[in-house]
């Protein structure tokens, strides 16, 4: 059985080797044993409100509870930039005319900003290879959306996620060839490790201030400017069937796209609905596919669970929770559930 | 004899037929009648002394062949960069991105927008008939205006700058512009320069980008491009520096070129210059050659001769120099070493 | 009876009439009538498809058919800042932070921008005092958006607002006094008069370029930015109940807000619906109030109509018109109407 | 006998009172006794000429009396400004906003962060026991650093910069940090201004704007403190004037006073500075007040004397003066008129 909970410090030499395994497009991941320490305490301090909410950084687990192995791994930030700085590009419109010479040029222009401080960020995702199949996937990063519609007041308002940016088959990011290699005379992996792991001091120290404007670039980094490596575009999908929309914020390194969403628009928060839990020995037998499949959260702070459960365990005003998942959930008949359609609705 | 005089508006064709010419390209003349016309009348106006002008006087001086009348070679002073309007450059500057945490120090060139260089007096308008390039008579075409500031300086800024044609090639392809100014006016160097010389300058500030520039985000080309002269300019650049002109940070925004700037008072031609009362003589005298020139404003002129300095307050002078420059007996020349 | 129809030549005069009226608020209905006249042509020939949808500036007229008077006008500028340049600030957050001192500070950052350049603008709104009642306003402002609903693709996805913005008794914006009057050196009214008259290229000129940190503004400048003036207010938030959102983009010389939405997220677009036309002789008595009643366009791009029905005329497959009314809004039976409830429906 | 010798170790409680003395508080010199101790440690190896300072070297001079031992004031060159850093200024420039349609015509004044003095000679840490000034003693200080770098200009740069400390009130108030850095550092004057004495540089990436500046915008006290020496900095500024350094255009990034700058060749103690051979006699010679010093690097000392120089290449001095100068017969010494 495959269900999210919160990390907790045995989870260590698992999320090591998982770390081991993400490779350099997943910097809040770094294969780093100390830094994910680090990461586990501050999450099981966040889950015990041991910290202030805005500066809360959650991480949870997908674990098959058959093998008690963690699988997967994602992470939500209550609200980014509070200690340290947080940098986007934002593409913005120049406009140069005039109508004595005949000239009206629209120049793509990149400002340095800070404009999404404060809010909540979705991250560190990451899930196993061999369990990249049974919507496990659609589990582990949803679900998180079901911790936002739980506790609203702990999050931001706005929520984003940034994606990966392009890179070719050598791994050679063309944005940063063009723009962060000239003021940080290193290779990509290296800023982008040490964006991970040291503080982000480096980067007011470093980066240029000015706004820049697209043409100067080479013409590769211009294409790929807002576009997300091949691996992430189903991730990029998803979130956007979610209703998150890229608004013109791109990462100061590899220029992949944030994109962001409210936390109110986000579809599994807009159509998840509470219904009282009933335990049942029995559960009907199910038909039909995944697309049925609805995620069910036990509405717990800190011992937050979620999973899946299929469509017909959906009752007019219960959900039928057989009881080994009654177990995992650590929900009784009558406990109130938070459940939604794992895919959007088709209308 | 060549002599350097006042335009009028009797040069117009011949000047027009020098600013046409092929090698004038490397110049700031305009190359359209009415422009030229305008600057002949601008030139007029402000060698008579027309209060009108107020502050914004453009002289400009030609090479003459007295005994021809042909028209050789133009030279301009603009008593006030820009003409009352701003006057671009971008300002060479440097910051460095440091980070000792990193271990990385890292100096970025960065040219800035300025128009601090406004009002201040320049040089422009360099044109000679090809043949009298690296004569003489390129110095005393170039040198007659410091000659002139240098009787006149309280009619001038006392820093005297002067834009030097930056890099293009045959093609008349700017690897500064293509790289930069390009990207916002949309047409090609030779155009833009083109509406730079009969337009008002609003479109460049509606055209030109307003932020800071990083170099390193400039093509190879273009970054070496960055106060570089135009080979053909490499001679009146060695002149200047001779004179005591100097680099600054000041760029051309099109093309790159390296601006030159001097105090009056450090440069060589006023500071060795020397007035004294003529004493009209037969005999050609022998002596070294000089620029000599009267002291007049509205009348100015100015040759090569030759000269025998000495310690008194009299300086010989032969009837025909006499002549070219319009003194007489008792009036005074100005004269500075060739 | 009020109907809502494309601008003509015959309106000159009562559009002379009512621009005289607007005060400086309304800098695209200048009390000029070379102006007014150019505008008038323009609209006509929009309304006509004689410019490229891009370039075309529509204005209507609420006319009294009773008096055949003209009461208001309002237009809808198909995407701006293809001609000349359009301007705005927009808010941005810089933050200075450095651990080692413990300093973390948000700065606001006003950048110019030309970022709502091709989008579609809602613009010139006014309506006569003494017309201003019976959701007269309502109608005025609303009936744009039908447009909008009807003919998308002549128009960009994106449409906004500018409000004028706040300025106290006496006139005096503090936005203006504590910065554009620092670069153009003339008053307020003065400087938003010229944009209206003389084209932008002075705000190139002119317009200090480099960002603007809002502290160095004056406090009471710095409350008013993305404020509205009182007499704004009003058709603020009658925008937001449409859908529009302030975003951070802000007019450059009052600091007013220009609030935006996606046309297919505006309340009225998305509630629309069509439906046939069926002319009857005698209506079905009205009964409730204005909040029952309901705008119906004709759907004609050069005959545009709008107007009010009850909510008793929309039946199951029809909507019931008045005979009189019928020939306002030319059409006959079985002519498909679009309609969309006047004010958002409570749930 | 007062004498301007390196610092020492032994100095340091002596310079530690002097820091906080009240008047210092127009001085670049570290309050902290650390700071202190790394400064005087930075400087005994400059003076030692330890390569590993690898051309930033930091010296540190002391004024003292020689009879009493007592430390009367302090006077510090930084090889290099910044000291392997970047060196923050702002650089005043202005741009013109100009439109002929409406004519307006603006010059708006901007500030933009520059580093371009990073690594030219910087005078720095002047203090002087309150008695002592407006005596030739603090001359001789601020001034003795001047014949050293005359002696060694290879070891330095050849621009030499100073930054005076600017316009701020009784209570520490600062008119123009109060209007522009305080937005971003949310602190007073004093302690933004300490951490600049006692920190690494970073913080001043960190938290000033990177933005240009529009001088419009500041206060009017901000803006009139633009350029603006403390009051208690005019007499040094007086006599650095009059040495030959000039106001340019770089201000303080945190209280807006002003950077002279000079090149070494064009300052007046460089440019009348003699050597010549000693002669120790046993009278007090009369002559004049000069600046007189050794020619040693490790032990430099520097005095104010009577000498009478001629035109030979003998100079005479007393007993007293070669031991306090530490030279004997036949050795040579530096001078020029005080």
């Amino acid at each position: 059985m495959m269900v999210i909970r919160p990390i907790n410090k045995s989870d260590f030499a698992d999320l090591c080797h998982l770390a081991k395994n993400t490779g350099f497009g997943v910097t809040s991941l770094p294969d780093n044993p100390n830094l994910l320490q680090t990461k586990i305490d501050k999450a099981e301090k966040a889950f015990a409100k041991k910290v202030d909410a805005p500066h809360a950084k959650y991480l949870f687990v997908l674990e098959d509870t058959d093998t008690s192995k963690v699988v997967g791994v994602c992470g939500i930030e209550a609200q980014v930039g509070l200690e340290d700085v947080w940098y986007n590009y934002r593409i913005s419109t120049t406009v140069n005319a005039s109508i004595e010479l005949g000239v009206h040029n629209q120049t793509p222009t990149l400002y340095l900003t800070n404009d999404l401080t404060g809010c909540t960020e979705v991250c560190s995702l990451f899930l196993q290879s061999n369990y990249r199949k049974n919507s496990n996937g659609l589990l582990l990063s949803k679900s998180r959306f079901l911790f936002l519609a739980d506790f609203p007041e702990m999050f931001s308002e706005k929520v984003f996620a940034e994606m990966r940016g392009y890179s070719d088959e050598q791994g050679q990011s063309p944005f940063w060839e063009s723009l962060g290699k000239k003021f940080f005379t290193m290779e990509f992996s290296r800023a982008d490790y040490l964006t991970g792991v040291e503080g982000k001091s480096f980067i007011a120290e470093l980066m240029p201030k000015y706004p820049i404007y697209l043409p100067f670039l080479s013409e590769e980094a211009q294409k790929v400017v807002g576009h997300v490596h091949a691996d992430t575009e189903p991730a990029r999908a998803m979130l956007e069937t979610e209703g998150f929309n890229f608004n013109g914020f791109i990462d100061i390194f590899d220029g992949g796209p944030a994109i962001e969403a409210f936390v109110n628009n986000i579809r599994v928060v807009r159509e998840s609905f509470k219904r009282h839990a009933q335990v049942v020995k029995n559960p009907k037998v199910v038909t039909g596919g995944d697309s049925s499949l609805y995620l069910v959260s036990n509405r717990l702070f800190s011992d937050f669970r979620v999973a899946l459960v299929p469509g017909a365990s959906i009752r007019q005003d219960t959900i039928d929770i057989p009881v080994e998942l009654a177990e995992q959930l650590k929900v009784c008949s009558g406990d109130v559930l938070r459940a939604v359609s794992l895919r959007e609705m088709k209308r | 004899m060549l002599t350097v005089r006042p335009s009028t508006f009797s040069d117009l064709v011949s000047i027009e037929k020098l600013a046409n010419h092929n090698s004038a390209k490397i110049s700031t003349l305009p190359q359209q009648r009415d422009k030229l016309s305008a600057k002949i009348d601008a030139s007029t106006r402000s060698f008579a002394g027309d209060e009108s002008m107020g502050g914004i006087e453009q002289f400009l001086f030609i090479l003459e062949n007295t005994e021809t009348g042909e028209v050789l070679g133009t030279a301009g002073i603009d008593r006030s960069a820009g003409n009352g309007q701003p006057f671009y450059n971008y300002r060479r500057d440097e910051l460095i991105h440091s980070s000792r945490q990193l271990q990385v120090n890292n100096h970025i060139p960065i040219l800035y927008m300025t128009h601090e260089l406004t009002g201040k007096t320049l040089f422009c308008s360099l044109t000679i008939a090809p043949e009298y390039r690296g004569t003489e008579f390129f110095g005393l075409l170039s040198r007659a205006r410091l000659l002139f500031i240098g009787l006149f300086k309280e009619r001038f800024d006392e820093d005297i700058i002067i834009e030097i044609q930056g890099v293009s090639d045959e093609t008349g392809d700017c690897p500064f512009w293509d790289s930069l100014g390009r990207h916002f006016f949309d047409m090609d160097f030779a155009t833009a320069d083109h509406y730079s010389g009969v337009k008002s300058k609003t479109f460049i500030a509606e055209l030109m980008p307003s932020h800071p520039i990083y170099v390193p985000l400039l093509s190879d080309a273009a970054q070496a491009a960055i106060g570089k002269p135009h080979p053909l300019a490499e001679q009146n650049c060695q002149l200047l520096h001779r004179e005591g002109f100097r680099v600054g940070n000041h760029i051309d925004i099109f093309d790159g070129g390296p601006t030159l700037g001097a105090h009056v008072n450090d440069l060589n031609t006023v500071k060795s210059m020397h007035t004294k009362t003529v004493k009209v003589t037969e005999s050609n005298g022998g002596g070294v050659k000089y620029l000599i020139c009267n002291g007049d404003f509205s009348d100015f002129k100015c040759v090569v001769g030759h000269l025998t300095d000495g310690i008194g307050d009299v300086i010989r002078i032969n009837h025909t120099l006499a002549k070219v420059l319009d003194v007489s007996e008792k009036e005074r020349v100005t004269f500075a070493p060739l």
